[in-house]
């Protein structure tokens, strides 16, 4: 019952909401919004237990493994924002439900 | 002579690199891209060849040993796997060289497949590279990292195509890839806090029972999973490889579902393996039972050849998830060894399956399934190779299917466990149902054809056939590949442990 | 590679080699077509002399190429092998020349031709086939190259008569794979030729293993037409004529019932088969599908379709012959499987010489017939006459052998049921002689523009005469020294001992 | 702990998923991405009061920050799209689509959420069990990290994981932003001008004012990496700031830049940091095995460069688009591309 | 030096309520330009205390140097993003709140 614990909960509660979020919410911007939650979440759980550990010293390599997780999100994330631009553009719509003729995809590549 | 740690460094960098260049002088795709893909392959051989002479060994980058730094562990498996990669990303290459020389439609068009040209060939080599460095990385953070790239280039590639569907399909397979890959680092970090290190095979030595190693099994697996689309979280896979550029579906079918799946093998087949009862095994096969019935129902119903081929994938995948509880049972390494012949003989079949897709959508300008009666006459070598990649799927003998059917079915009825090898029979014939499907139309006679366009490059359908034939003939060569993977020792993680410093 | 493993391979090259060729001709070249089918065959037929006068010298050939430890390739010329090769090559030169014939003008002839050389060589691939892996692959691959002959056509009934073949020989196949992989995990790799097999391997799981025969039965009746199992071969009819030869006599069926023998003789092994007594059954089958098939057939006005029922029920007589355990009994038996197959493959010829020539395939057409095509019909009536075993034709000889070898063996009844089924036989084969010889023209063919000095084409002339010549041939010079019956004595001399 | 510490502790603990939850669940999206940047800022001071100041950096500058702006541009952009929409019945539908919060969509199967829900807590509940159960954990790597620190040739130990010990990986992530860059501008038509003019003479001269500045501490970041706080990604996020600054400052320095030039930035970084890695083969050690003696210049020189790159890669994902070139090819595939909308919009 | 310590933590102490009334101003007052008013004048009032106090507790000068920097960034930063705001919404004719 300490920091660490504290911390940890609060990491896994982000965590739990972003993936509730990301299942449950329609809009798209939002659903990427939740994920980056769910990547928050794990960050800290990781910085935690970097933090919490029993030598008193903290342990860089998460925080290395943290910085190249954000990086990582914030380019997920351009690509993401973009792709729902082009959803947007070409269904008029921002939402992943569609009619089932359009995701089945009448023509392919040509 | 290089060593095997040359060409394994080789394999990694030689893409990168190109795949930077091509981006600068996006005016040069044309003669590059194909020259990586030749130089990768290359590298490819050369790794196998060393491998063969030096055996399985480890490789501190940096300079840094296992827990400290990260480390390619090159054994059997990962030789395999790199060189089927390289065989089928040869082909698919080359396929794309002809795909993307064609001039089609109105300028607009042409100017957008010129645009597609410029930015394929990079994608695909950072993707090729990527699965290279996923194949040879012992380090699971590291392996975090190349699974983001592949599924970051695959989604992109399938976006390329700019068609409605397409860019639909795209997003969900990018928001499923979030979802995993999310999954998976929350796993690969609970791991390192337990155990403090992100080493394959320390892990494997270090692993005992503990809650937090169950509750991030869960997760790692939940993700893969997700990532390579085993039943019940498949819905984003068919959308996404049938609206996708032609080579794009051969690569994301052929290569990229492979990826994950082969590191669902590593962690239960050997990381986890020692602390995995056999109970734990029956999920994934139970699964991998239900991918076969569902991908095969599916793909009945489908009426577009494309759907049709992507959701064979789905079942195809289950086949592999059902060899895994064989793999637990199996004594001696055969059922290792008919994975990888399921693996490897799928990736060149449904590549072929997908590229010969392509041709024929282009040359028909549709690819209802119903109205190809007689497009052989016109397409005669691209209809031969999507029967012959068929029947390599159905698991007729020779192919390699055959070869990897038969070692379960064994194993399944020595271990008692025979329902599996029932289910596996069972799959093969449905197999044969929806390929019969396409094959009727495919070699039935009817002329004349209506097609779209006239001219296909030959090396559009031969690199088709090619891999088709490969598929095919896999079988009569058994011998030499799981040589190689006799060579990596009886299986990865003891080969690791004995080269271990 | 020692010099007999590549005679074997050469003669599946031979037959190989020109189909593949022929895929990468272009449609139109006829001849160069032409000239490498029957090339291929002549080969063939000349590399399997080659081949017989070996094996009568004492050699032995093998060629063997392992896969896996215990996936091994391996092809083997035992006697039983030689008969069979040596049947379908010269059946199929024959077939050959008819079909060359057959289709002068019909479209897509390459795919045609190419699938059939491919399909004889997968067929002698069975027949050489040295262990039960081997047979298996060539066993699937039969399937697959024969589909699209089935299809040719490409009409409706013709894709619904293929769907109906894959469906049958598909699960035919799957069942002879579990079984196939089943024994193997029992008593590890199977090998031919060095009966009895089982006996000594599997004392403990008989169990097992009498499930596994009839698994076997199931798998490989499925091509053999056993009763059951024999729905696709009626239907299959819609196939072009050569084809309804080649599954009739020269490949299919024959494969099937090759495979029963293979399993009776070679796996098992007569004593141990009859020791667990699987025999019995067998034989209960047997009888049941020559009867069925009779009545059948006898039903049926359509001249091919009555034709595929006679070839269910003379098929059967192969399978009854190997199941009476009794040396004189197999001897009838596999005789049989040569002798059936010249007769069939001449009433087809036949059959399909009256289709393509007058566009008859009714019998209720056919009175008369036999003052238009007077040669044609005369090789049918022998045919037919050596079918209902007439002596001294071919299918007297065999019947003979099976009679005494089941009054040898003292199963009484197995002589009644040939009774029975020589007289059914006579039933549904002498109306057609008789309506075709003795009574008037009731009806007129088209007359589809045969300008020959001959009532039809030389190449669809020949093949039935020399077949209906063979027929007569087998039977009159049974006891020389290189007749088929003398050849199928050594063989069960050499299973069933001195 | 001392209570005020404790006291702090738990506001953030709180407040953390609370804003969290708030985000996702306001049906306004504009307020969701407000919420988004500030739970970023609360993000950056956990991660100080974890002792992991780098982290804070990257999250201040990239995490809140950058994704921030990413996602407001991106909005702008969907309202653009949404206002030139011509059928309005649509456009309203979407309008409501759009305000419904999440909670009140699909309520179609209660009982598969409630079970769906069910199924989370439950497994979130074990995962937090078996966080207690386990022991705080074992050190992991810091020791060891601890003793190779000498020859990594840098101080903070962050930085020696980062590029020396776990070098493979920040190559990798690079080429990562590169692949991201790469995707964006694959997926775009030729520049298209994001903010609408918000320049005006106090923007102008913040700008004259702030970006010298900026990059002045991008380099101290970059250099003072190698002892303490910052690196090579902290200091890229500040450049792209600054990046981002011109660009909603439209200055036209930004939009003018050549096609081939912006594309030789972008790789510069990735393609040194590729250079140096076999360059370490070629003098003989691993891959990526610096020289002993020099680690500590190979790896300020590779963090300058790779920082450079960040921070224009950074900018163009905020930017979106190609930036427009001359060459006709890309031009009208960029049309086309955007024509492809109508098309697939048509159907 | 106990002595600038102390004085330290009372301009901190007094540059806190600032803060906090400028957060309630923010949260409570009716329309856009009187939020902006009470954010940015009681957090730079507040900021300036509480950076005065920490600049007293500071042991050397570089540290001072810093702290002064930050305030001058944090007023530019403020007062032109208050600008932009207040005049972005005055594009958008959001009219001024009246008490009626």
């Amino acid at each position: 019952m300490n920091t660490i614990f504290l911390y940890n909960f609060s990491g896994l509660a982000l965590f739990a909401i972003g993936l509730h979020g990301l299942i449950r919410s329609s809009h798209l911007l939002r659903k990427i919004l939740a994920a980056n939650l769910m990547s928050s979440g794990i960050f800290l759980v990781m910085i935690v237990g970097a933090y919490g550990t029993d030598n008193g010293m903290i342990d860089p390599v998460p925080h290395a493994m943290v910085l190249t997780g954000i990086v990582v999100s914030v380019s997920t994330t351009a690509v993401a924002l973009v792709l729902v631009c082009l959803v947007q553009e070409t269904t008029n719509r921002v939402l992943l439900l569609q009619k089932k003729k359009r995701a089945r995809g009448e023509r392919t590549d040509a | 002579m290089p060593d095997t740690a040359f060409w394994a460094v080789c394999l990694v960098v030689v893409p990168l690199f190109f795949a930077i260049i091509c981006f600068v002088r996006s005016s040069l795709v044309a003669v590059l891209g194909p020259m990586a893909a030749w130089l990768n392959a290359f590298a490819a051989l050369g790794m196998t060849f060393s491998f063969v002479h030096s055996g399985p060994i480890r490789y501190a980058i940096g300079g840094w040993q296992a827990p400290l730094g990260i480390n390619f562990s090159i054994d059997g498996l990962s030789v395999l796997l790199i060189a089927m990669t390289a065989v089928t990303g040869l082909a698919v290459s080359m396929y794309a060289i002809g795909y993307f020389s064609l001039r089609i439609g109105s300028a607009r068009e042409i100017s957008r497949h010129e645009h597609q040209r410029a930015y394929f060939w990079p994608l695909w080599l950072l993707l090729w590279a990527a699965l290279n460095g996923l194949f040879l990385s012992a380090d699971l953070f590291n392996i975090y990292v190349t699974l983001e790239i592949t599924g970051l280039s695959a989604v992109v590639l399938t976006a390329l195509s700019g068609k409605a569907a397409a860019r639909l399909a795209a997003m969900r397979y990018l928001l499923v890839s979030l979802l995993g890959s999310c999954s998976y680092l929350f796993g690969v970090a609970l791991l390192y806090r337990t155990y403090g290190t992100l080493d394959m095979t320390v892990l494997s030595r270090l692993i005992s029972p503990a809650p937090l190693m169950w509750v991030s099994l869960a997760l790692l697996t939940t993700g893969l999973l997700l990532k390579t689309a085993l039943f019940p979280l498949h819905f984003w896979l068919p959308p996404a490889h049938a609206n996708a550029l032609a080579p794009v579906s051969a690569i994301l079918s052929g290569l990229v579902v492979k990826a994950s799946l082969y590191l669902m093998l590593r962690l239960w087949g050997d990381v986890f393996a020692p602390v995995l009862p056999l109970s734990a095994y029956v999920l994934p096969g139970a699964l991998g039972c239900g991918a076969v019935l569902w991908g095969a129902g599916q793909a009945l119903l489908q009426k577009r050849l494309k759907m049709l081929v992507a959701y064979s994938t789905v079942a195809q995948l289950g086949y592999m998830f059902i060899a895994l509880p064989l793999i637990r049972l199996d004594a001696g390494s055969s059922a290792w060894e008919a994975v990888i012949f399921l693996i490897m003989s799928h990736a060149c079949a449904k590549s072929a399956m997908f590229m010969a897709a392509g041709s024929i959508f282009l040359k028909a300008g549709h690819d209802r399934i119903d109205d190809l009666d007689g497009i052989k006459e016109v397409l005669p070598v691209t209809s031969f190779a999507f029967v012959v990649a068929g029947v390599s799927l159905m698991g007729f003998p020779p192919s390699g299917g055959f070869i990897g059917k038969w070692l379960l079915l064994g194993v399944s009825l020595s271990s008692g466990q025979w329902w599996w090898g029932i289910m596996l029979v069972i799959g093969s014939l449905l197999a044969a149902c929806y390929v019969y499907r396409v094959a009727c139309h495919l070699l039935v006679f009817k002329a004349p054809f209506y097609s779209r366009r006239e001219f296909i490059p030959p090396v559009m359908e031969w690199s088709a056939l090619l891999l088709a034939v490969l598929a095919m003939i896999l079988g009569l060569f058994a011998g030499y590949p799981l040589g190689l993977l006799e060579a990596g020792g009886p299986f990865p993680a003891q080969a690791c442990l004995e080269v271990m410093p | 590679m020692n010099w007999g493993g590549l005679l074997l391979v050469m003669i599946l090259l031979s037959s190989l080699v020109p189909g593949l060729i022929i895929f990468a001709l272009p449609e139109r070249s006829n001849r160069p077509r032409t000239f490498l089918n029957l090339g291929g065959a002549v080969l063939k037929l000349l590399l399997i002399l080659l081949m017989i006068i070996g094996i009568y010298q004492g050699r032995h050939f093998e060629v063997r190429w392992q896969l896996l430890p215990g996936i091994e390739l391996a092809l083997n010329s035992d006697p039983l092998a030689a008969l069979f090769s040596t049947l379908s090559t010269v059946l199929w030169l024959l077939t050959t020349l008819y079909a060359v014939g057959y289709l002068e003008q019909s479209p897509n002839r390459r795919q045609f031709f190419g699938y059939f050389s491919i399909c004889v060589t997968v067929t002698v691939g069975i027949a050489l086939a040295g262990n039960l892996i081997t047979f298996l692959l060539f066993y699937e691959l039969l399937t697959l190259t024969t589909y699209p002959l089935v299809i040719h056509r490409g009409t409706k009934e013709a894709l619904a008569a293929g769907r109906v073949y894959l469906v049958y020989t598909m699960s035919g196949g799957a069942v002879l794979l579990v079984a196939v992989a089943w024994l193997q995990v029992l008593a590890g790799p199977v090998e031919f030729g060095r009966a009895p097999f089982l006996a000594s391997v599997a004392a403990e799981h008989e169990g097992q293993l009498i499930v596994l025969f009839f698994m076997f039965i199931a798998g490989m009746g499925v091509k053999a037409a056993l009763v059951p199992l024999h729905g696709w071969l009626p239907r299959a009819m819609v196939a072009p004529a050569p084809v309804s030869a080649l599954l009739h006599a020269v490949a299919v069926v024959k494969a099937g019932v090759f495979g029963i023998i293979r399993i009776v003789h070679d796996v098992y092994g007569i004593q141990y088969a009859a020791g667990l007594n699987l025999l019995l059954p067998l034989s209960i089958l047997a009888s049941l599908s020559i009867v069925y098939g009779s009545l059948c057939a006898l039903r049926e006005d359509d001249l091919k379709k009555r034709l595929a029922y006679s070839t269910v029920s003379q098929l059967a007589y192969i399978v009854l012959g190997v199941s009476v355990a009794g040396p004189m009994a197999a001897i009838g038996g596999l005789v049989h499987l040569v002798h059936q197959g010249l007769m069939k493959i001449t009433l087809f010829f036949c059959a399909g010489n009256l289709a393509e020539t007058l566009g008859v395939h009714r019998i209720s057409e056919m009175n008369g017939i036999a003052r238009r095509m007077p040669l044609t019909m005369a090789a049918f009536s022998i045919g037919a006459l050596g079918m209902i075993g007439f002596p001294p034709m071919a299918g007297f000889i065999s019947k003979w052998y099976l009679g005494m070898g089941a009054l040898a063996a003292g199963k009484m009844w197995v002589v009644a049921i040939l009774a029975v089924s020589t007289l059914l036989n006579a039933a549904y084969l002498l109306p057609i002689l008789i309506g075709a010889w003795f009574k008037p023209q009731d009806c007129t063919w088209p007359e589809q523009g045969v300008t020959a000095r001959l009532e039809t084409r030389w190449m669809l002339l020949v093949p039935p005469l020399v077949t209906a010549f063979l027929v007569v041939a087998v039977g009159l010079l049974a006891n020389a020294q290189i007749s088929p019956l003398a050849w199928v004595k050594l063989i069960v001399g050499m299973e069933y001992g001195p | 702990m001392n209570p005020v510490m404790a006291f702090f502790d738990i506001i953030l603990v709180l407040a953390l998923p609370w804003l969290g939850w708030r985000l996702l669940a306001s049906p306004d999206l504009f307020r969701a991405v407000v919420l988004f940047m500030s739970l970023g800022l609360l993000m950056s001071l956990t991660w100080v009061r974890l002792h992991a100041p780098d982290v804070a950096l990257a999250e201040a500058a990239i995490g809140a920050g950058l994704t921030g702006a990413l996602f407001l541009s991106a909005l702008r952009r969907l309202e653009r799209l949404q206002n030139s929409e011509r059928r309005l019945d649509d456009a309203e539908k979407r309008e409501e689509e759009r305000q419904i919060p999440p909670e009140k969509r699909r309520r179609a199967k209660p009982v598969a959420y409630g079970l769906a829900l069910l199924l989370l807590v439950v497994f979130m509940l074990l995962l937090g069990w078996s966080l207690l159960k386990t022991p705080v954990s074992p050190g992991g790597l810091g020791p060891e990290v601890a003793v190779q620190m000498g020859r990594t040739g840098v101080q903070s130990q962050v930085t020696a994981v980062l590029l020396n010990f776990r070098g493979y990986d920040t190559l990798l992530e690079v080429m990562v932003l590169f692949l991201a860059a790469l995707g964006v501008w694959s997926l775009t038509r030729v520049g298209q001008p994001l903010q609408e003019e918000v320049s005006g003479p106090v923007l102008a001269s913040l700008v004259r004012m702030l970006v010298p500045l900026m990059i002045i501490v991008a380099g101290y970041l970059v250099w003072i990496g190698s002892s303490r706080a910052g690196g090579a990604f902290q200091g890229g996020a500040v450049l792209a700031a600054a990046g981002v600054l011109l660009l909603l400052a439209n200055a036209t320095v930004v939009r003018q830049i050549p096609s081939t030039l912006l594309r030789c930035a972008l790789v510069l970084g990735p393609l040194l940091f590729l250079l140096s890695a076999i360059a370490c083969m070629s003098i003989g050690g691993n891959l990526l095995e610096y020289p002993r003696q020099s680690a500590g210049a190979w790896i300020l020189l590779i963090e300058s460069v790779t920082a450079f790159s960040i921070g224009v890669t950074l900018a163009a994902l905020y930017a979106g688009g190609r930036p427009f070139e001359p060459s006709a090819l890309e031009e009208t595939s960029g049309e086309s591309s955007a024509g492809d909308g109508e098309e697939g919009e048509g159907k | 030096m106990t002595f600038f310590h102390g004085l330290g933590t009372v301009c901190i102490l007094i540059g806190v309520p600032f803060f906090v009334s400028g957060t309630i101003g923010l949260l409570r007052f009716p329309d856009i330009y009187t939020r902006l008013h009470a954010l940015t004048k009681a957090d730079n009032v507040g900021l300036g205390f509480v950076v005065l106090g920490l600049a007293l507790q500071a042991e050397e000068w570089n540290t001072v140097a810093r702290l002064l920097l930050i305030w001058l960034l944090v007023l530019i930063a403020s007062s032109a993003s208050c600008h932009l705001v207040a005049r972005a919404a005055l594009q958008k004719k959001i009219q001024p709140w009246s008490r009626s």
